[in-house]
């Protein structure tokens, strides 16, 4: 009972935030309401036993990404007006074709874990796991967290050189 | 036995001229490129000839004679190698071809001297050579391929070597594509035969054919043989792809004369005759290539009538002459065909190099409305093309009368009566309009400001190679000549081993044959003797009358002149859609509406469109985002739903 | 229980390449500013020596790291197509980084690093080390894409690869979380193995089939690839266009031979794609003016000619499909290559009309981009010949024959345009009007390159027997 | 006990709110952003499946997918900064130099 009502609070909070993100105008109002459907998220995490990801969603996701995100939202202050949504005939193509696939998806993920031939889980299979999902990394998964260092550098040599101040742009025929 | 171990050599000469001219020609002397080029094309005529001589020692049983000098495509079992194969009817060809050629370039250094791209020039005619022998000598197909598409390449650039005319490059570039639609066929005819036989060498292909059942209905061999013609009639100008063939006379005219009527345009026949095994026994394709070579044999020489450029009214003869030579493979003269083959190189090089002669003389006109009494002017030329239209003519004793009437007595005997019919019907318009031609060229009064033009005959380098040819196309007929000419049949008992002889011929007795024969030559002389007395008639006795015809008729006269208004009707019917789906749907309506749009006004067509456009509100990157959520759509709803 | 020895050395060419990388990183910041383009020469010894190791290790075949990688023939194959590339690209870049101005440092490390994610991907034999090393080249060729940051063009093209690339990226690993939800591993083995749900399995894989769809460009998931291989830095398009393509289409391989219900149930979409594919490719080819982006549209057919032997789906078809990304690696390279010689300093001079003439001014460069032209057209005596001959064989094998019709006359339809450039170059002659620009000598880097890549494809076209045996050992690999 | 199917429903309602915005805002960032959401519903789908199997490897993935997703932002955010500072625009649509 008390799983339920849980559940349904971090869903419900979870659709309405990320509605929401997609819905106002404000960018920074939709990184606002991207956190909210990230901790919403990571409420579901713990309720799924995955304590360690609930805490790297926060930590990471939430206090490095999104800050990240909010930070170049208010330093490129621009288009302050632009208006984010407006329908006509053809987005109401687009998004027919949005509802074709997501339908789909919501449809094949609804059949429930019997239609699915999902197996049960076991209640107690995922007890606190935080050091084995560790050693999980550390063994059979070593190979990509090594090879994960290569992105971060990637990422850390592209933004080092695309952000350094230059010249002033030179306007192209 | 140097060059049978090494046929390569054979290759190789004319493609280290080409590569030696192409790439310094320009900084050498006139003189040296000259040595190169007709060196390397003279060397390859004396390496034939000496193919020749040491081919005559070779025993049948070592027939034909193949050489692999390394693997080429192996892919699983499928194999091809690069492998040169000479038997007697490669070793015609490769006369035919090297001789020819030198003859050619021989003259072209005459005509063509002063021209800025001369060693260019000479760079791909040699290129042109070496993709021809080995189109003649490959050993099975894909290689034969590899050739065949090497001709195509430089007989484009060669069409449009004037590229600074318009219609030069569009004429080239029309080659090439006319050429890929038969090309298409062709390719699929090889994997078809390969899908078959599990083997594309020719030694394999036809060892497998001949255990085959003939095909009395239609069946997998009559595939193969209908996609092979399908390569050959693009590539041998015949209904209906014959259309680039007119347009490639914006090529300067020694490339004419070589390429598109003594060599390259021969290769369908070429390819036919080679295949000759496989049409035998699938006579419905060997019937669609009579029927294909007839029709187009009476039907290029009625728009040959009424042409007034010299080298187009050639450019029609020539399809109309290769349509006898795929009539005869059709009726299974396969000989005959070839020999038509031959006596036409010698003829038809020699028809547009009398008429680059003509042309070099009145400086550059090509309108024979603008010719006329030319005869003692450029005697050496008038005697020479004078020669050479008796020949195509087919007057008794010259070479092209012995050849068209082996072909015509073949449909006739083979009891294709129709056939027969249609071919005279055809020699008459040939020698008609070929008369038409030397008339209002070299007789009556000149039509051209004489004042302006100084007619000069041209000089000897380019008058010897047009005796020569004269020469051989008077005594070419000869080593053909059938016994009842006193000749001795040679050419057709040494083709006899590769080509099939015609099942007809078994079922004949000797003396009716010969009483046959006798009949049908004096048929072929009347209906030569019909054209030229109504070309005599109506150009020389009664210069007004073919105005008033042609008053009168205005019609089918009409329909004549614009060639039976094929090129619009193909650009009508298959240019233009594929223009319009690419211009208007693709990119107007997909890129330019649908994605993009937001343009503000780029291009003209945007612009067009910009209002509406942007009420549509539709941006970039966000549309591509929408065409890869459609095929999400579609993928995802095909995989889950629809496939089990 | 940790890696042993063994693991390591079956990967050496990627742990090499990313030493390298690194190295060129760490020694940037220490070189004078003239001395830079030194690095160069690093960068190239990284990728030979990544194509060093993986000749090397090419004996020892066998699994990796838990089986996260596979290092068989077939890895090696695509190990060389994708260092060779980079080792080219980097060649090839030297003098247009000096002409244009741009830092040299950066750039060999990003194609060096990025290099190891396409190594990765070709090696893994597990998706979410499949998602890793995609991101790993996706970032590089993202930042590579707006190399030249004052651009606008560059710029654009660099934002719109970004934005649609990770959007693809997302559906690429929804598609994984399903197909492990489906059999409970993401291991390419394991997965035909346990099925608990068909129809998340399915949905699973026709995700991950968008996702990779996208990276090979095919159509309708193709709508980027102009934009981006016109904005993008040429030789960067040269990368773009060959090494990442031909990882995402090593993983399509790998997916399709080792997982049993993908070849089954991607039959139809390779089928449709492949077709469709090769139809926007060309057509919209036809009417371009920007050769640039003329070649962007062909690459785009080009995929679609492969798509057609990854329907068909023998190994037959696999190895004609190596063999094809081999040879059109080598002509897409030496294309680019010479396109950003040509264009000129800032990339102006791309559109048709500047190619009006060449063959009189340049007469070796324009016979060259001429050899390329008629290889991607596919004439005999070159590699793209070959390359469609074995594909259009492998399709007739396995009785594709309407698809096989439908890449015939598509290459009917190509030879348009490509003929289009050969006409521009031999028979136009520029409007007198026009600006020639200053005949600039092609740069010793560049020249190796075109010799090499031009060599290749005459090479592989008269002796294709060579590689055509290591597709075929490759493509053995699934067996 | 929740079943599964309402986390996975969850997930996919997720997931195509992302795609939606991806497809209909206009700012270059938050498009970004619906970049995100997609890829946190692909998280909830791993956790989901993780423990629907008793098997770590699905959080295990998550932990990559996140750190993946930092490097993008990193890279992304600057490619965004790059383009707001030379052409002066986040609006996706006026991002249109490339066309045709």
């Amino acid at each position: 009972m008390v799983e339920q009502f849980t559940f349904y609070f971090f869903a419900a909070l979870a659709v309405i935030s990320a509605v929401l993100v997609v819905t106002v105008r404000n960018a920074v109002y939709s990184a606002v309401f991207l956190i909210t459907t990230l901790l919403a998220t990571a409420g579901i995490f713990l309720q799924l036993r995955a304590e360690f990801l609930f805490v790297v969603q926060i930590i990471l996701y939430v206090g490095g990404i999104m800050v990240l995100f909010v930070f170049v939202v208010m330093l490129v202050d621009l288009d302050v007006a632009l208006r984010q949504v407006q329908f006509n005939r053809q987005k109401w193509v687009a998004l027919l074709v949005v509802l074709a696939v997501a339908g789909q998806l919501v449809f094949a993920l609804a059949l429930g874990s019997e239609a699915l031939g999902l197996p049960a889980a076991a209640p107690e299979s995922l007890e606190p796991n935080t050091e084995s999902v560790g050693l999980r990394l550390f063994e059979s998964y070593m190979l990509p967290f090594e090879i994960a260092s290569i992105l971060l550098l990637v990422a850390m040599i592209g933004a080092v050189l695309l952000g350094k101040r230059q010249k002033p742009p030179r306007s192209e025929a | 036995m140097l060059l049978l171990e090494h046929l390569w050599i054979l290759l190789a000469l004319p493609l280290a001229g080409a590569a030696a001219n192409g790439l310094f020609g320009r900084h050498w002397s006139k003189r040296t490129v000259d040595a190169v080029a007709v060196g390397a094309s003279g060397l390859a005529f004396a390496a034939a000839l000496e193919l020749w001589r040491e081919f005559a020692q070779l025993t049948a049983a070592e027939l034909p004679w193949v050489r692999s000098y390394f693997s080429w495509i192996v892919a699983g079992e499928f194999r091809a190698d690069f492998a040169l194969q000479v038997d007697q009817l490669t070793l015609v060809m490769v006369l035919v071809v090297t001789g020819v050629s030198w003859l050619i370039h021989i003259y072209s250094t005459g005509y063509m001297a002063g021209d800025a791209g001369y060693a260019r020039f000479f760079a791909y005619l040699n290129l042109f050579l070496f993709f021809m022998l080995l189109l003649v000598m490959a050993a099975n197909y894909p290689l034969l391929f590899v050739g065949w598409e090497g001709v195509g390449l430089s007989s484009y650039l060669l069409i449009g070597f004037w590229f600074l005319r318009k219609s030069a490059a569009d004429a080239g570039k029309k080659a090439f594509i006319v050429n890929r639609i038969g090309d298409f066929g062709f390719l699929l005819g090889i994997f078809l035969l390969y899908w078959t036989f599990s083997a594309a060498d020719f030694r394999s292909v036809f060892a497998a054919v001949r255990q085959m059942p003939v095909e009395t209905e239609a069946g997998v061999l009559t595939a193969i043989g209908l996609l092979l013609l399908a390569g050959a009639v693009g590539k041998s100008a015949q209904l209906p792809l014959y259309v680039w063939l007119p347009d490639a006379m914006e090529g300067p005219t020694p490339v004419s004369a070589l390429i598109h009527a003594a060599t390259m345009v021969t290769a369908g026949v070429y390819v036919v005759a080679r295949s000759a095994v496989i049409f035998v026994h699938a006579p419905l394709a060997q019937d669609a290539v009579a029927v294909i070579g007839c029709l187009t044999a009476v039907y290029a020489a009625t728009i040959g009538l009424v042409q007034t450029d010299i080298k187009r009214v050639l450019a029609y003869s020539t399809i109309s002459q290769l349509g006898y030579m795929f009539l005869a493979c059709g009726v299974g003269a396969f000989a005959a065909g070839i020999f038509h083959l031959m006596t036409h190189a010698f003829f038809k090089a020699l028809l547009f190099l009398a008429a680059g002669s003509v042309i070099h003389a009145l400086g550059g006109e090509q309108d024979i409305r603008r010719m006329g009494g030319l005869r003692r002017k450029i005697p050496w030329t008038y005697g020479t093309m004078l020669v050479a239209t008796l020949a195509i003519a087919g007057a008794p004793l010259f070479s092209g009368f012995f050849s068209k009437d082996a072909i015509l007595f073949a449909a006739y005997a083979s009891g294709q009566q129709l056939l027969w019919g249609l071919g005279t019907l055809g020699a008459v318009l040939t020698a008609f309009y070929m008369f038409r031609l030397i008339f209002l060229v070299f007789h009556g009064q000149p039509r051209f400001d004489e004042q302006a033009v100084h007619v000069h005959e041209s000089p000897r380098v380019m008058t010897v190679p047009l005796v020569v040819l004269a020469v051989l196309s008077v005594v070419g007929g000869w080593l053909a000549a059938p016994k009842l000419w006193g000749g001795a049949d040679l050419l057709e008992r040494f083709l006899t081993p590769v080509l099939e002889a015609p099942a007809w011929l078994a079922a004949f007795p000797a003396e009716e044959l010969h009483a046959l024969e006798l009949r049908l030559s004096g048929a072929a002389v009347l209906a030569a003797a019909l054209g030229f007395l109504a070309a005599w008639w109506l150009y020389l006795q009664q210069p007004e009358k073919p105005a008033m015809l042609a008053a009168r008729y205005a019609a089918p006269y009409r329909l004549l002149w614009n060639k039976y208004y094929v090129d619009e009707l193909y650009a009508a019917a298959v240019v233009r859609p594929l223009l319009w789906l690419s211009e208007r749907v693709l990119w107007q309506k997909v890129d330019v509406a649908v994605i993009d749009g937001a343009a503000n006004g780029a291009a003209h067509t945007a612009r067009r469109l910009g209002d509406q456009l942007r009420r549509m509100q539709s941006g970039n990157a966000r549309s591509y985002a929408a065409w890869v959520i459609v095929g999400a759509a579609i993928v995802t709803a095909a995989l889950v739903w629809w496939v089990q | 229980m940790l890696p042993a020895a063994t693991d390591y050395y079956r990967l050496l060419p990627e742990i090499l390449a990313a030493v390298f990388g690194t190295i060129v990183m760490l020694l940037e910041p220490f070189l004078r500013r003239e001395h830079k383009a030194a690095l160069s020469w690093l960068g190239m010894l990284g990728a030979a020596a990544a194509l060093g190791a993986a000749v090397l290790v090419r004996s020892d075949a066998g699994p990796a790291f838990f089986h996260l990688i596979q290092a068989d023939p077939f890895t090696f194959f695509l190990r060389l197509l994708i260092y060779a590339t980079a080792l080219l690209v980097m060649l090839a870049a030297r003098a247009y980084l000096d002409r244009e101005n741009l830092p040299h440092g950066e750039f060999y490390a990003l194609v060096l690093l990025g290099s190891v994610g396409m190594g990765v991907m070709a090696a893994a034999a597990e998706l979410v080390t499949v998602f890793i090393g995609l991101e790993i080249s996706s970032l590089s060729t993202y930042i590579l894409a707006s190399y030249r940051r004052e651009a606008l063009r560059a710029n654009e093209s660099a934002l719109k690869y970004f934005l649609l690339g990770s959007f693809a990226t997302a559906f690429f690993l929804f598609g994984v979380a399903l197909v492990y939800g489906a059999t409970g591993t993401a291991r390419l083995e394991q997965v035909a193995e346990g099925v608990a749900s068909v129809l998340l399995l399915k949905l699973g894989l026709a995700l991950v089939f968008i996702g990779l769809a996208f990276k090979v460009a095919s159509a309708p998931f193709h709508v980027w690839t102009p934009d981006v291989y016109e904005g993008a830095p040429a030789p960067v398009t040269a990368l773009l266009s060959t090494a990442p393509k031909a990882a995402a289409f090593a993983v399509l391989l790998r997916i399709a031979g080792t997982v049993l219900p993908a070849t089954l149930l991607w039959f139809w979409v390779l089928w449709g794609s492949a077709a469709l594919t090769m139809f926007v490719g060309n057509l919209a080819a036809l009417v371009q003016s920007n050769v640039k982006r003329m070649l962007a549209y062909s690459s785009i057919a080009h995929a679609g000619y492969i798509l057609v032997a990854l329907a068909a789906g023998t190994e037959a078809a696999y190895a004609a499909a190596l063999y094809y990304l081999a040879a059109y690696a080598l002509m897409k390279l030496g294309a680019f290559t010479l396109v950003a010689h040509l264009a000129g300093r800032g990339e102006r001079r791309l559109t048709l009309e500047d190619y009006a003439g060449l063959a009189r001014r340049e007469p070796v460069v324009a016979a060259t981009l001429s050899l390329y032209l008629l290889s991607l057209l596919g004439l005999p005596l070159t590699a793209g010949f070959l390359g469609k001959f074995y594909v259009f064989v492998a399709g007739l094998r396995a009785e594709l024959l309407g698809l096989v019709v439908l890449a015939a006359v598509n290459t009917l339809l190509g030879a348009y345009y490509y003929l289009r450039v050969i006409l521009y170059m031999y028979f136009r002659e520029p409007d007198p009007t026009y600006e020639h620009a200053a005949r600039e000598p092609v740069p010793a880097g560049t020249g190796l390159v075109l010799a090499a890549t031009a060599a290749g494809t005459l090479l592989l076209g008269i002796f294709p027997g060579h590689l055509m045996r290591i597709a075929e050992l490759a493509a053995a690999s699934f067996r | 006990m929740v079943s599964p199917s309402y986390y996975l429903t969850l997930s996919a309602i997720l997931f195509g709110l992302g795609v939606i915005g991806f497809l209909f805002k206009r700012n270059i960032i938050t498009l970004f952003m619906s970049i995100e959401l997609m890829l946190n519903a692909v998280n909830l789908a791993f956790v989901t499946f993780s423990r629907q199997w008793g098997e770590l490897s699905g959080q295990v993935y998550v932990f990559f997918v996140i750190i993946v997703a930092a490097a993008e932002a990193a890279v992304g955010l600057a490619i965004i900064l790059l383009l707001a500072r030379n052409r002066q625009t986040l609006n996706v649509e006026r991002i249109n130099l490339l066309k045709l």
